[in-house]
Order: structure tokens, then sequence, then C-alpha cells
């Protein structure tokens, strides 16, 4: 997953060298406070930053971002990495001619994404350094067999609400969390709706019409007809 | 202008005729306040029991217009309805308002508080009784009543009714002038026209002046009273 | 009204011509208040058309909502006071019919002629407040209480410099009768010029604004419209009010604000009389209820206007103006009034 | 580790001392029976169906809570069995007062994913919507917040005026509510004929109404004795509650996504504009941002519209459009506040997980702090101004 790495402009590299430096020294700055909590990272250059820790070192390094400045909260949220046992089996045919499933192959292969992972729930979060403009997108694995994390309230006070909402869709325990109800569901909703294997009903009921009217792009006016 | 007021004064309310919705009217009022005062006491309803008395003091100030004595009436529904009454029902609003009947108000010194109640009565009858014990209740002769007396009329008047216009000076022509039974004597109907229960009782005037001359200690001695109890209920309320 | 006509009427007729009379007063004012202001004034600040479909501009609208109104069913909530809420609206109403009482609509035309009208005039109007707490409490809802409670408060903060604001009038009139403070302004002079009589707006500036503001709030208009502030308490105490209960509780607001501006036209700018004219002429009895009509409408031009534009208050921020401005103006207004009245 | 504990306990100090500050706000010392208010989920002040339960101690609130969810539509589940250009219909409705600029960043997301810009007509167009969309948008919060405190006519005012800017975007894509505009690549079409010369007048009114709106409302002493000192955010206190936009900005935060973390696809470094910011962090210093940003919106849009260039509105994308596998984080300003779209994607047809930072979310979450000790009139202009919509937090 580390193929973005590669740059086609020749004029783009000297930018992508200087900002580097940037992101480099975040990261080096991050790994002095964290140690080996950092279990993996990945740079874009010129873009953005990733680094997985560990679970145990999340809020230490919560902590250690904030103190470095990354002091602006943006987003807390998971991601269930094993891929939905569905698969694109309710598309409509059209689609399925269009775009045949790649790897036929029945054994579910669980690919992981930046910065890497090795468990099937990664929780991730993003904050910023607003003064220097810089970002950094946190990921911590999750043991498939105990699902919980340190919260990031006494860190963050933001991550309050977007923890309950992680814990809601992805049955997460955020361990800590004064106040860990449901925060769009009913209190009684039984399920974790954005898990992979949380079957959307509607889309079981009613396969998807697809790609029924793919528009003509400007310029090669109404040649598409015969899709 | 001149020939509305003849036509106004040519047809006063003979006794006869305005005593009858009077009566009537202090009939409904009565009933209802005595059907209120009841209720009020009886209810299990807090509220309620604040709006019985509402509709008591409201007839209380109306028996009070009736007589005539519309300052005192209006004081009434200033004071108690206005103020008291509102200050009655904002607090039990802020405190208990629950719906529906109250249990806590049930009390059972009922009866010692109806002994109560009936020996005040008794006890203000006699008062009441025993205090115009030797009046003689005669309407429509005090002291001094008011008259309407007409412009048109002026020419004719009697001296002393002349005099008291004199004593008026600088009021409208014609307008309402307070003259002594003597002083119009033997007038016509039309000159003047008593105001059917006007009497000296309860108008601003009198009332100031009493309070203003006779009553003067009095009245300030409870105006330092209330001002106490004003900077009492700060003192208290204001706990440091 | 009555004695102008020179047959003899009996007791009870009179009383109905007054009842009928009454109900006139109150409720022309307030429909003309409604379409002309509500409706079409408002939409003109707020660059809209208003109403336009019920008759000729809309004409008839007001027809249209009475209508629909009745229409509607009558809903009583269902842990509500039935009996005090049902009454609530009544007690509201009730306030206004006995303001118009007191109110002269020329030298001749009244209802009832007290010697302490404007006394009086000031003691019924604060009885709407217990309708209003009525309304509140009997809802059985938290908005209605909340509303209730704001609206009790502000009533009777509101009351004093209304008070206060009309005793600087009486002082220099020298009378509590309504009918007697036209005569003092068409009669009187402003330091020795004579002529044009003396409407007391001009010598009791101050009392008219202070009267104005304080009126604006007893009528819960904004800026003062926290008891039914919508954005908040929904509707405040009329929340739980649907159907004829509600249309009485529109036609309280819209008829006190007439019947105030009413007040306010007689204490402040002569009544029935038009500078100019004599006070005794018989004309006055034709022309008075008109003259005063049109008064209203200045008056309650200057009330709305204020309504459209002007954001509400905070309650506290409310009871700060009332207590720490209003009222010692007001009383500095009595003080410098009574000084000159003295001098003068 | 050592060297972090005393940031550490200065971080944890100035939570205490914010946290003692909302504590301090709630007057304990005249005890008397709570009262819950339930404000919502059907109520005037909520312009949709928030719902806030108040526990009040007279009009005092002493604890406040939000209750989200009544309108909760699961894009995020949904984009996961869309194909891209679907996803934009399905985010259009997240914050439906300023539709277009829902848009922009997830195309922008998945445009860097493919690694694809759009040619700069189509870039400056963008920016040009994106901008209208925003000044339509905020022009309705800033007359929304008239009626929050009572005033009924800035509302209407706000209502017209948004119309010029709603035709104008109508005029280009056909949608006054949901454009569904944005391509990955570039635009669906090219401007009309005629359309910039409009835009410069609708431009026009805009900036009558900013003057017509702060002489009725800003100048008005109640207004501003409903907001100034009401609702303090302090700076810090939002920023770790992940306030940003306007309400960032109006604590006193100099920090704009659209000057500082601008994001390939977009121009606003092609024109000349400020950030506005506000010391003071309250209610009134908010609306005033929002007014200023009104302004320079209009600024923006004349200058861009001056430099709109010729040339395709559509870079070379297949037809069928498959994202190369990776993740991308895109944010960008919108009218709420920053609104991020985080883009996983395997390679497929369909975005693998999209998490979206929405604006709104962020900014309502601090209202259980902000809200503690205030009365409760003041729920209502707080929450006016921090401007939210339903769409943005339910999602």
């Amino acid at each position: 997953m580390s193929d973005e790495t590669a740059v086609d402009t020749v004029d783009e590299a000297d930018v992508v060298a200087e900002t580097d430096e940037v992101r480099e020294a975040t990261l080096a700055s991050l790994t002095d406070e964290v140690g080996d909590g950092i279990v993996e990272s990945h740079i874009r250059p010129n873009d953005d930053i990733w680094v997985r820790v560990s679970r145990d070192a999340w809020v230490d390094t919560g902590m250690a971002l904030k103190s470095m400045g990354f002091g602006y909260f943006s987003f807390l949220s998971a991601i269930d990495w094993m891929p939905s046992p569905f698969g694109r089996d309710m598309d409509s045919q059209v689609d399925l001619t269009l775009n045949p499933p790649e790897d036929e192959d029945d054994d579910v292969v669980m690919e992981t994404g930046v910065a890497g992972g090795d468990t099937r729930f990664q929780v991730f979060a993003r904050v910023n350094d607003i003064v220097n403009n810089r970002a950094i997108t946190l990921k911590a694995d999750l043991p498939d067999d105990d699902l919980s994390i340190a919260t990031w309230i006494p860190v963050y006070s933001g991550a309050n609400w977007h923890e309950r909402e992680a814990a809601e869709m992805f049955g997460i325990d955020f361990v800590g969390h004064p106040n860990l109800r449901n925060l769009y569901l009913p209190g009684a909703f039984e399920g974790n709706p954005m898990r992979k294997d949380f079957a959307l009903l509607s889309r079981r009921i009613k396969p998807w019409p697809g790609i029924v009217d793919v528009e003509p792009m400007p310029g090669e006016d109404e040649e598409g007809e015969d899709a | 202008m001149i020939a509305a007021l003849v036509a106004q004064a040519a047809n006063p309310l003979t006794s006869s005729e305005f005593d009858i919705p009077e009566n009537i009217a202090f009939a409904i009022i009565a009933g209802l306040m005595l059907f209120s005062a009841i209720k009020m006491v009886t209810t299990g309803n807090v509220m309620h029991a604040a709006l019985y008395l509402v509709i008591v003091l409201a007839g209380v100030s109306a028996l009070f217009i009736l007589l005539g004595s519309d300052f005192v009436g209006a004081t009434q529904i200033m004071v108690y309805i206005g103020a008291i009454i509102v200050l009655f029902l904002f607090g039990i609003m802020l405190t208990r308002a629950q719906m529906g009947d109250d249990d806590s108000v049930e009390s059972e010194r009922r009866t010692m508080g109806a002994i109560v109640g009936l020996l005040l009565m008794v006890v203000m009858g006699y008062a009441l009784v025993d205090g115009f014990r030797n009046e003689e209740l005669v309407f429509g002769e005090p002291e001094q009543v008011r008259y309407v007396v007409t412009e048109v009329a002026l020419g004719d008047l009697p001296t002393p009714v002349r005099d008291a216009f004199d004593r008026f000076d600088g009021l409208p022509d014609s307008t309402m002038v307070e003259l002594s039974e003597a002083e119009v004597e033997g007038l016509p109907i039309e000159v003047a026209r008593r105001v059917p229960g006007a009497e000296l009782f309860g108008n601003n005037k009198e009332i100031a002046d009493s309070i203003f001359s006779q009553y003067i200690v009095a009245f300030e001695a409870v105006s330092v009273l209330l001002l106490a109890a004003l900077i009492g209920a700060v003192v208290v309320a204001r706990k440091e | 009204m009555i004695s102008i006509l020179s047959v003899e009427i009996p007791y009870w007729g009179q009383t109905t011509f007054r009842v009928l009379g009454g109900l006139a007063a109150v409720l022309l004012p307030a429909g003309a208040l409604v379409y002309i202001y509500l409706f079409k004034l408002m939409s003109f600040v707020q660059s809209r058309l208003g109403p336009m479909e019920a008759g000729p501009a809309g004409s008839l609208q007001l027809l249209a909502e009475v209508g629909k109104a009745f229409q509607k069913e009558d809903i009583f909530p269902r842990k509500a006071d039935k009996l005090v809420f049902a009454a609530a609206p009544f007690v509201v109403l009730m306030s206004t019919f006995l303001l118009i009482l007191v109110v002269p609509f020329g030298p001749d035309a009244w209802f009832v002629n007290l010697d302490t009208g404007i006394f009086f005039a000031l003691a019924v109007s604060s009885v709407s407040v217990i309708g209003i707490l009525m309304a509140g409490w009997a809802s059985a809802s938290k908005y209605s209480l909340l509303g209730g409670l704001r609206a009790a408060g502000q009533l009777i903060a509101y009351e004093l410099p209304l008070v206060l604001a009309v005793m600087g009038v009486v002082i220099q009139a020298g009378t509590l009768n309504m009918q007697e403070i036209v005569y003092a302004q068409a009669e009187g002079e402003i330091f020795g010029i004579s002529g044009i009589g003396n409407p007391f707006i001009i010598t009791q500036f101050i009392g008219f604004a202070i009267f104005l503001i304080a009126m604006q709030a007893e009528l819960t208009q904004p800026p003062f419209d926290m008891p039914v502030a919508e954005s908040e308490l929904v509707s405040g105490y009329m929340t739980e009010y649907s159907g004829i209960r509600f249309l009485l509780f529109f036609i309280g607001e819209f008829a006190t604000a007439g019947v105030f501006s009413m007040i306010a036209s007689v204490l402040f700018l002569g009544g029935w009389w038009v500078p100019g004219l004599d006070p005794d002429s018989n004309l006055f009895n034709i022309l008075g209820p008109a003259v005063l009509f049109g008064k209203v409408m200045l008056v309650t031009f200057l009330i709305f206007w204020f309504r459209f534009t002007y954001p509400r208050f905070r309650e506290d921020q409310l009871q700060k103006l009332a207590w720490k401005v209003l009222i010692p103006l007001s009383l500095v207004n009595i003080v410098a009034t009574g000084i000159l009245k003295v001098v003068f | 580790m050592t060297t972090q504990i005393p940031d550490l306990s200065e971080q944890e100090q100035l939570r205490y001392i914010s946290q003692q500050a909302a504590d301090a706000r709630v007057n304990v010392e005249i005890e008397t029976e709570g009262m819950t208010l339930n404000l919502g989920p059907q109520h005037p002040a909520t312009h949709g169906t928030l719902r806030i339960i108040a526990k009040l101690d007279g009009e005092q609130v002493v604890a406040a809570e939000p209750v989200m969810g009544y309108m909760h539509r699961g894009y995020e589940k949904l984009a996961e069995v869309r194909t891209y250009p679907q996803v934009t219909t399905l985010v259009n409705r997240i914050d439906w007062v300023g539709s277009f600029a829902n848009e922009t960043p997830f195309i922008l997301a998945a445009e860097k994913l493919m690694e694809v810009e759009a040619p700069p007509r189509a870039q400056y167009i963008r920016t040009i919507l994106h901008e209208m969309s925003r000044i339509a948008n905020v022009i309705l919060g800033i007359g929304d917040m008239g009626v929050q405190v009572g005033a009924v006519t800035p509302i209407f005012f706000a209502f017209r005026d948004r119309e010029y800017v709603l035709n104008q975007i109508e005029a280009v894509t056909g949608g006054r509510f949901h454009p569904n505009f944005d391509r990955i690549g570039g635009l669906k079409d090219d401007l009309p004929a005629g359309w910039i010369q409009n835009t410069k007048n609708a431009m026009e009114k805009v900036r009558d109404f900013c003057d017509q709106i702060e002489e009725l409302m800003y100048g008005n002493e109640i207004f501003q004795a409903r907001t100034r000192g009401i609702g303090i955010i302090p700076k810090d206190v939002g920023l770790a509650y992940g306030l940003s936009g306007v309400n960032i900005r109006g604590s006193g935060v100099d920090w704009d996504v659209r000057r500082d973390n601008m994001s390939p696809g977009l121009v606003y470094d092609q024109v000349d504009w400020k950030v506005w910011t506000h010391p003071d962090g309250d209610s009134y210093s908010r609306m005033w941002v929002r007014l200023q940003e009104v302004r320079e919106g209009t600024k923006i849009v004349d200058q861009l519209l001056d430099q709109i260039p010729s040339g395709p509105i559509m870079a070379k994308v297949p037809r069928i459009i498959k994202v190369p596998a990776g993740e991308a984080y895109v944010e960008t300003e919108n009218p709420l506040g920053v609104m991020g779209y985080y883009v996983v994607s395997k390679g497929d047809l369909n975005p693998y997980r999209v998490k979206i930072r929405s604006a709104s979310f962020n900014n309502v979450s601090i209202t259980p702090w902000l809200l503690k000790g205030v009365y409760v009139p003041d729920i209502i202009t707080i929450l006016g101004s921090l401007y939210f919509i339903l769409g943005d937090i339910d999602r």
C-alpha cells in the first residue's frame, strides 16, 4: 500500500524534498516522545503523514502530539479491514459485466491501508497543528479478541462524541469514557452498522440499479450510447 | 352640547329604574362571591383556591363600584388582584405547580376553622350592627351630594347655588359640582340632578383629604412600617 | 355615546348599546391593526407581499383566519386543568374590554365617565396577568409554565413605569378623569401660548416615551416578547392552545394593543380632540371616534415598527431596563412635573 | 517520557481551569428544585431535529446534553456501496444549505487518490461555486441568528438576497439546492453565457445585504446586549473540541483552511482576501466574523470571475471510475467550518471507507461544556451563533 510515493513529474521533486523535511522532523520528534510506541509510519511527500502506534501508546501519543503543538482535534473514527462477506453480490448485472470482480478466489484476504495494520479493527484519528499547518493521522490496531482502547477525552475533550460514534458503529469500547451511550442509534439498537459484516438491509432487499446512466464527458457529446 | 346636556339631565335615571339592575347586579355578584368563597376553602387544589379568591376579590371590587366608589374599587383590583394574587399564583407555580388535588391541603382542623370563622362573623356582624345602631339608613341625604348642574339653567339658580359655582371657579360651565343638600333645595330636577351613588365616601378627593389631614400620622407610620418590611425582606433574601 | 340620542332609552337598551359599542370599539381597531400593520406593513418591511389571495389585496384574509380558527379542533392537553385552561383566554380578553370602558370618544361619547378613569384603566389592565398565569399553569407544559412565569414577572415590573408615566399627565391635568384630561389638553396652554391647546406629548415627552416602552412590554411585543419567545419557548403560555382559544389570545393581544394606544392617545395626544377646533363642538361626537382612531394608528405604528425590527431582550436585561432606567426616569419626570406645575 | 510531564500537567491544568470556569457559572448557592426542559427534537430553535435536554435551576442551565440521531442517514455506510460519482449525490445532502461545498472535498480526495487534477478553468469555476455556496449558507445563518434573538425581519432579507446567489448557482448547475455538479477531474458543464456579469450583480446585492444587516442587526443595542459576552469559547477549549471555521476564528484563532492548508484543485491563492478573526470568542464575535466572511467571499468571487482562464473543464478520466488503492484526506473550508473526507480505496468502483468529518459535529460537541451555567434564552443565541445544520451533525 505504499506505492503512492511514485512521483510522476520532475518539477514536483524539489518541492517534495523540501516538505519531506518538515514531516520527517515531525515524525522524528514524535518518535523521541513516544519511543517504541510507534509501530509503523508512512509519509506521503508534500501531503500527509500516517503513524501507527500500539494500542497502549494511544493516549501517550495523543498527549505527546498535543505538547508538540498538535492542539487541534480533527476527528476520530475506526475502520473495519475485513472485506465485506457480501462483496458486490447485490450489484446490478450491468456493473458486474462491466467490472467483473477482480479476484474470484473465495478466501477473503484482508489487506490494510496506509501504515499497515495487523488486525481487523483499527482506530484512527487526525490532529492538526494549526500554527505550522501540519496534520497527522494516527492509527492503532485493536486485537480481535479485545476491542477496547483508552479514551482520548483527557487529551482532547472533543473526542467525546467521536468515540461514542465509533463505539456504536463499530462496537469498540473506549476505556474510561464517561458516557459511552449510543449517539445516533436508538438505545436498543442491536449490531454495529459500520462493520463490514453488517448487511445494508435495503441492498439485501433490492439490488442496486448500478451504473445505469453514465453521462457523456463534456466534449464527447452523446457518444456513449452503447453503454 | 347644550342640547345634549339638557337631554342628559332631562332623562335621569329615576331611583326605581336604577335600583332594579343595581339590585340584580348585587344579587349576582354576591351569589358568585359566596359560592367562590366557599369553594375557595373547600377545594383541594391550591391553584383553584387562589383563583376562587380572585373571584371573591373581584366581587368586592365590583360591589365598591356598584356603590359608586370607583376609586376604592379600582384600588381593590390593583392591589389585590394585580399584585397580591399574582404573587400568590407566582409562588404556587414556582413551588408546587402540580396538577389536580393536593392531599396535603386537607386539614383535620376544618371544623375548628369553621367554628372560628363563625365566631368571627358573629363578632364582626355585631360590631357592624352596633356601630350603625343609631344611624338612620337614608339613601341620598348625606351632607354633600354631587349634582349635575346644567349651563342652561344657570341663570335661574338661586343665590346659594350661584355662590357654589363661584366657589368652584375655573371649572367648566357644566359639570358635577358638590353642593350641600340645603343649597339645592327646591331646584327643579332639570337643573340639578343627583349623580346616583356618588356619595361622599370612596372618592379620591375625599380619601386624599382624609389621609393627608386627619390620618396623616397613621399613614406615615404605615409607610415606615412597609419600608422596614421591604428592607427586611431584602436583607433576608440576600443572605451572605 | 348614548346620551347624544335625544330619545329616551330604557336602561337595558342602553346596556345593550354599550355592549355592542364596546365590542365594536375593541374589535374594529384590532382588526384594522392586524390587517394594516401585521399583514401589510410587516410584509412591506420584510420585502414581501403578505396575504394577497383572499379579497382585494388580501383584505378578507382576516375573516379567513377567523374562519380557520373556528373550524379547528379545540384541543385540551391530556393533563391540563380543563376548566382553568378553558377560562384563561377569556380572562385575558376581559381585561381588554374593561379597559375600553373609560376611553372617551367624544365630548359626550363615552361608556362610563369614571372620575378615576385612568386609575381604573391601569388597575384592570393588571387583570390580564391572572389570565396569562392561568394559561401557563393549566397547560401542564413546561414551555407554558416558563412563559407564564416570565409574563407575570414582566407585566408586574412594567406596571410600575406605566403608572408612573401616567402620573405626570395626571399632575399636569389635575384630574384622573379621562374626559377631563382631554379637556385639559384642549384648553391648556403651553407657556402662555394658547389657542392650539396643550397636547401633553409636548410637555410630557419623557412620560410618553416611558409609557410607550412600558406599554410595549405590557403587550409582550418585541423587543419584550420573551413570554412568547418563539425561538426558545415555542409560544410561551399559548403553546398548548389551538383553534378558537388561540384566536381569543390573538385577538386579546391586538385588541389590547389598540386599547392601550387609545389610552396613550387620550393621555398624550389629546384623544378625540383636534388642535384648533372647539372641543365643545357637537362635531366631535361624530368626528371624535375617527380622530381617536387616527391617533391610535399613529401610536400603533410606532409599536409595530419596533416589533418588526428589534430583537428581543433577555429576561434579566428587561428587568434591569424597568428598574434601573424607566422607574427612576419616570420618578424624575414626576418630580419635575410637580415642580413646574407649582411654579407656573 | 519524563520531559513531557510539565507539559502534560499544563495541559491538564488548562482543562481543569476551563472546567472550573464552566462550573463557576452555575450558581450553586440558591438551591431550588430543578426542572428538566426538553428542547426539541421538534422545536423552533433547533432548525432541524436536534434535541437538547437541559437541566434547569430556575432559568439557569445546570447541565445540557444534546441528543442527535433523529436525522442520521448513515452516509458513511451508504457510500461504501456506491460508486465514486454516486457518492456526490449523497454528500450533497449533508449541509443542504450550502450543498456544492459538500461535494468539493470528496471530489478532491478522489482526485488525489487518482492523481488527476482538474483543468485550470474547472478549478476556477469550482472555487467560485464553492465560495458561492459558502455565501448562500452563511447569509442564511446570519438571518437565522436574527430569528434566534427574536428579530423577525433579518431572516426575510437573508432569504431574499440568498436567492440571488442561488439563482446563479442554479444557472450553472441546474439545481438550487443539490447541484451535484462536481465531477472527478473537472465539472459537469461550462458556464452559461452572461453568467459572469450576472454573478457580479448578485455579489453586489450580497454586499448591500451585508451593509443592511450590519445596520439592522449588528448595530442594534439589544442584539449586542444579547450576544456580547455570551457563550465565550476560549481559544484552547475550542481547539481541543475541534471547532472550526468561523467558530474558531471568532475565538481569535487565525486559521483558515482556504489559506493555510489549501488543497490542490481550488485556487484561493490566486486572489487577494483576508482572514478575519475576532479576539472575544463570544456569540457576537462569531456573528461578526461571519458577516465579514460574506464580504470577503464576494470579493473572492469577483476576483475569480475576472481571472477565469479559458480551456477545457474536464481532465482525461476514464468513463467508469476506478480509484487506485490508497488513503487520502482532504479538507476544505466549508460554510459551517472545516469539512473533510477521509477516503480509503481498495482499487474498486466503490470507496472502501469514507469517514466524513463534518464541521457541525465538532462544533456542536462543545455545547455540553458551553451551555453550562447560561440562561435559557442564551441557549438559543449560543446555538444560533454556533450555526449548525442538522444534516451536518447527523450525516
